[in-house]
């Protein structure tokens, strides 16, 4: 095989990320995607306070919601919720 | 930071994040919740010091990490020693006027391998020695990088790859945990003048001995429990539930020493069954009746040590 | 101004630490490297220095808080001896793959077993694959200016590696000498502060040392190999600046003794040149035409400079004060890596080995003259008689058969 | 100078694509059955893990491999099959979002555990440029077919595995691509395969979509 080296920086320092970490990017580790149900949820924020890889967002006016491009789908939000407003869909259950 | 702000409730906990998504750990890891609440409770002037462990290798693969903080990576041995030399040279640049930074915040994220197993060296020295550092020991239990092998902290009782139960050892792992907590915080290290275990099934109280931790001048030791689901072999969703459940059966403990004074955070009406516990891991499904018992016994022997006067399931 | 002092190697160290204004150095105690620390520690106590020390818990704790210090972006020094050495061996590659160009100040000491304070280099070299700067001081003097020398080189933004100041355990860490230390002045304009590009800042947040993918390990270790070679580059440069800011005369790489018109010629680095020239004296006045080529550095090791000068003698005798036990021919690290510098030289002298100054013994008089003797053989016969010969124990000089059979008697194995 | 000569021309690489620690014994498995099963036929085999994707983490793409050769394998200690012919994927939804036909060469195999029509997994399939490559999609829903997942940590990390192999859903999926790609016969997995009504199953059930 031919070889295909990658430029690595200085000592391997790199930049810290700011918003994601582009390096890594785990939306494909998931074969079940959470999904809210809004008219369940009640915005305790649980399923927020413990995800693991702080992909599910809150915001007051759109409540809950999902960074699926890094969501790993391990379904620990579902879990936590206390009124059982996150489903977990088949992946391929989506187009996108 | 001077004084702490303490969190109340969840819904005032920071939403900002620094601890980012992108990081090779399993899903529903429970050290890398651990890690974003610290990081959350930490804030934007803090330097993690990462020995090895799952929380460098799963975190860093393949040249990049999801802090939006200085991180840097020390050996698995010296992680205390690493932050001793990084805290003294802020101190030493600052009173120099050679940097103009506020004192950082500084943080070892080590795991149990890390903190008090073949860290431990570094870690009492450390603490011994009176950094301005807070030391946290993110324990899953296991050395869980290498693909679970047996670790001072694995339960008694727990399969690993280095202990798997035979004929020969039905309760696979022979051993009881180690107790850092009466290693670094009861006396024997009298710079540490807070210490606290946590768990990431109660992020608030987390957070809060994280900001505690970092309020005091010298060292804190903080020592969390982290659900492996890996590790432990249980549903990745679950993380947080035994978490909770490890606390309901008394297989961890949420208090704090400070200034020598003991307090409990959270103490249940009454504990559950450990087998209650025991049966929702994959690690522990080998165990016999007799091994449960003795579990059970350890738990209540520890519970009455510990002085947590709740009542206790019976022991065989 | 410069001040005349008379002193040791390890406190003219701490006046070169004093001068380069370090901001952190750890301690642990061994002998005979220790007094450099309890040096900075009164300086410390008494206001000289402004520079935090770390009791460390052991050696591999005090490599980890300069390498801590340094990533921080402080100038931090540490150092050590013997077994204290070895076991700190794990934090040397991480070190110098960080490029944390911290200081240590090694001075000299056996290996176990036996326990044994006297100098040997084997602890030393036994991490010289490892990515670091060094080579050994012959006296104080040269211990304060390689220490100078060292944080120039390592500090040097193209480079960033971290350096040893190595040195003879008793003989330059124990024995007081007249030496200069320099004007701060001097210093300054020598050596800038340390100000490196990367540090652990919360306003330009970098991470250091993750985890890299297989692709990226063969370039990163390509650029150690390439920096190194940078070092070979940078030391004449550095070199000659030195000696024109402190008015000193040091070569590059080789410092040549009576060379001019030699034939045969020792080969060794550190404390044993000092007997070792005095010995030249009397060898010269008795008809030996003899010299003596002593290196300033064992990484990155000069072998340029040696395929330049070695080619003008006929007898190189390579001087071994280590061990390399089964190394090829017999000898230490010295002689293989002297043999491999000048392997496809065309006009390449015999050159042979002698292993000596074990344990710390003094290298006397006598065994010089000795060495100088088989020499002389060798270059008689035109050829090599023995690849390593161990000075006192297997040397083929018939003035010495009956100190061998002495040492025969003495030494367990040869029973 | 670079010889012009074909390494390993007549072997045969069959990556299976897994998840971390859930599915990574199951993975292991088709490929220690397919490298056992072409041994029983007197082929030259091997079977390894991408050592790069341990240790792995529960979820993470992690591939298994099996290489069989009817000449001595010369590439043996490679770490990459980096040419597959046979392309197993043992959960359906890592067709999205990961390039499982990467090196992939004419005349390729792809094997899907799935229950859905394989039409529409391909529009998911990439790399696209990789897809003329494919000589055939076979899908196998061996969830369905009532088996087990075993977990275990016993043959990671170079240990020798001395859990059963072919116990679960590993044995239906090796069935399967026994089938689909011709690489071994049915009776030479029912040797090695611990559950050998899982591999009947597996080999009966398979559909192939030749495209």
């Amino acid at each position: 095989m031919p070889k295909a080296y990658k430029q690595v920086p200085f000592a391997a320092i790199v930049k810290s990320p700011t918003v994601n970490n582009q390096g890594m990017v785990t939306g494909n580790w998931r074969y079940l995607r959470p999904v809210v149900d809004k008219g369940l949820c009640t915005e305790c924020k649980m399923c927020w306070i413990s995800c693991p890889d702080a992909t599910v967002n809150y915001s007051k006016d759109d409540g809950i919601s999902f960074n699926l491009e890094f969501c790993k789908g391990c379904g620990v939000c579902s879990n936590v919720c206390p009124v059982g407003a996150i489903n977990r869909v088949p992946e391929l259950d989506f187009e996108d | 930071m001077a004084v702490a702000e303490m969190i109340k409730s969840i819904a005032q906990a920071p939403e900002k994040e620094y601890y980012l998504p992108g990081h090779r750990t399993c899903a529903g890891c429970g050290p890398a919740l651990a890690y974003r609440l610290i990081a959350k409770a930490s804030g934007k002037n803090t330097i993690f010091i990462g020995p090895t462990g799952c929380m460098y290798v799963a975190n860093t693969s393949y040249a990049c990490g999801p802090w939006a903080v200085p991180w840097t990576h020390a050996q698995i041995t010296n992680g205390g020693a690493v932050a001793s030399g990084i805290e003294v040279a802020f101190k030493q640049l600052i009173k120099k006027g050679k940097i103009k930074d506020e004192f950082p915040n500084i943080i070892v994220m080590a795991g149990d391998g890390g903190a008090i197993d073949i860290g431990l060296q570094a870690a009492s020295s450390m603490m011994y020695r009176g950094h301005d550092v807070l030391f946290l020991m993110y324990d899953n239990e296991s050395y869980a990088n290498t693909g679970i092998q047996v670790s001072p902290m694995t339960p008694y009782g727990a399969t690993t790859m280095f202990t798997p139960s035979g004929p020969e050892i039905p309760e696979a792992k022979k051993f009881f945990p180690k107790d850092p907590m009466a290693i670094f915080c009861s006396g024997g290290h009298p710079e540490v003048k807070y210490g606290a275990t946590a768990s990431i099934s109660y992020p608030v109280d987390l957070m809060n001995k994280v900001r505690k931790g970092l309020a005091v001048e010298g060292p804190a030791f903080l020592h969390v429990q982290c659900p492996c689901p890996k590790g432990w072999t249980y549903p990745a969703d679950r993380t947080v539930e035994l978490g909770k459940l490890a606390v309901e059966t008394g297989m961890w403990f949420l208090y704090e020493i400070e200034d020598g004074v003991k307090k409990w955070n959270y103490m249940p009406k009454k504990l559950k069954p450990v087998e209650e516990y025991l049966q929702t891991q994959g690690r522990f499904s080998h165990l016999q009746p007799e091994h449960v018992a003795k579990m059970q016994a350890w738990v209540n022997q520890r519970t009455q040590l510990l002085g947590m006067e709740v009542p206790l399931p019976p022991a065989q | 101004m410069p001040i005349k002092k008379r002193g040791t190697g390890l406190t003219a160290v701490a006046d070169a630490w004093q001068l380069a204004d370090i901001d952190v150095t750890a301690s642990y105690p061994i002998r005979p490297y220790t007094a450099v620390m309890a040096e900075v520690a009164k300086r410390i106590a008494n206001g000289q220095m402004k520079c935090e020390m770390v009791h460390g818990e052991g050696e591999h704790a005090q490599f980890s808080i300069a390498h801590g210090a340094s990533m921080a972006g402080a100038r931090a020094t540490t150092g050590s001896s013997g077994v204290g050495v070895t076991y700190a061996f794990e934090t040397y590659s991480p070190i110098a793959g960080g490029r944390c160009p911290i200081q240590a100040l090694i001075g000299d000491r056996t290996l176990d077993p036996p326990g044994d304070f006297g100098s040997e280099h084997t602890d030393c070299l036994t991490l010289r694959d490892n990515g670091w700067i060094y080579g050994w001081a012959e006296n104080a003097q040269e211990a304060l200016d390689n220490s100078l020398l060292c944080f120039r080189i390592g500090e040097d933004p193209e480079i960033m590696l971290p350096q040893i100041v190595a040195m003879d355990g008793y003989f330059v860490t124990h024995i007081s000498q007249d030496y200069v230390m320099p004007d701060q002045a001097q210093v300054d304009k020598f050596l800038p502060p340390f100000k490196p590009e990367f540090r652990l800042d919360v306003n330009k947040p970098v991470i250091m040392g993750p985890q890299i993918e297989p692709e990226m390990g063969p370039p990163l270790e390509w650029d150690r190999n390439v920096v190194m070679e940078r070092v070979k580059e940078l030391i004449p440069k550095a070199t000659a600046e030195f000696n024109k800011i402190f008015g000193a005369k040091y070569a590059p790489f080789v410092d040549e003794y009576m060379t001019d018109d030699a034939d045969m010629v020792f080969l060794l680095q550190g404390a044993h040149a000092v007997t070792c020239r005095s010995a030249i004296k009397y060898l010269r006045e008795a008809g030996y035409k003899v010299g003596m080529c002593r290196l300033r550095w064992i990484r990155p090791f000069p072998d340029a400079a040696l395929q330049q000068i070695l080619p003008k003698f006929k007898v190189v005798g390579v001087i071994d004060t280590n061990t390399s036990y089964g190394a090829a021919g017999g000898g230490g690290v010295l002689l293989v890596e002297t043999r491999a510098s000048v392997s496809e030289v065309a006009n390449k002298p015999i050159i042979q080995g002698f292993t000596s100054g074990l344990g710390g013994e003094t290298i006397t008089h006598e065994e010089f003259f000795k060495m100088a003797d088989m020499m002389k053989q060798t270059l008689d016969a035109g050829k090599i008689i023995q690849s390593s010969t161990w000075v006192n124990f297997n040397d083929y000089d018939k003035a010495a058969i009956e100190v061998k059979a002495a040492w025969e008697q003495a030494a367990p194995s040869t029973k | 100078m670079t010889l012009a000569v074909a390494i390993d021309a007549n072997m045969r690489e069959i990556t299976v694509w897994t998840r971390g620690v859930t599915l990574a014994k199951e993975a292991r498995d088709v490929a220690t059955l397919m490298a056992k099963a072409g041994g029983v036929e007197g082929l030259y085999v091997q079977s390894f893990d991408n050592y790069v994707d341990l240790p792995d983490r529960i979820n993470v793409a992690c591939k298994s491999y099996a290489r069989l050769s009817p000449e001595p394998i010369e590439t043996y200690y490679e770490y990459e099959n980096y040419h597959p012919d046979v392309v197993v994927v043992t959960e359906e939804t890592m067709v999205k979002g990961h390039n499982i036909l990467e090196g992939c060469k004419p005349g390729t195999v792809v094997v899907i555990n799935t229950a859905r029509d394989p039409q529409k997994l391909l529009k998911y399939i990439s790399p696209k440029e990789k897809l003329a490559n494919v000589k055939a999609i076979a899908t196998i829903d061996a969830n369905a077919l009532g088996m087990n997942v075993m977990l275990t940590f016993d043959g990671t990390e170079g240990a020798g595995d001395d859990t059963t192999i072919g116990a679960g859903v590993g044995a239906a999926i090796a069935g399967a691509v026994a089938k689909a790609t011709g690489y071994a016969k049915l009776e030479s997995l029912l040797k090695v395969a611990e559950n050998k009504d899982a591999v009947k199953l597996g080999w009966d059930k398979v559909t192939v979509l030749a495209l």
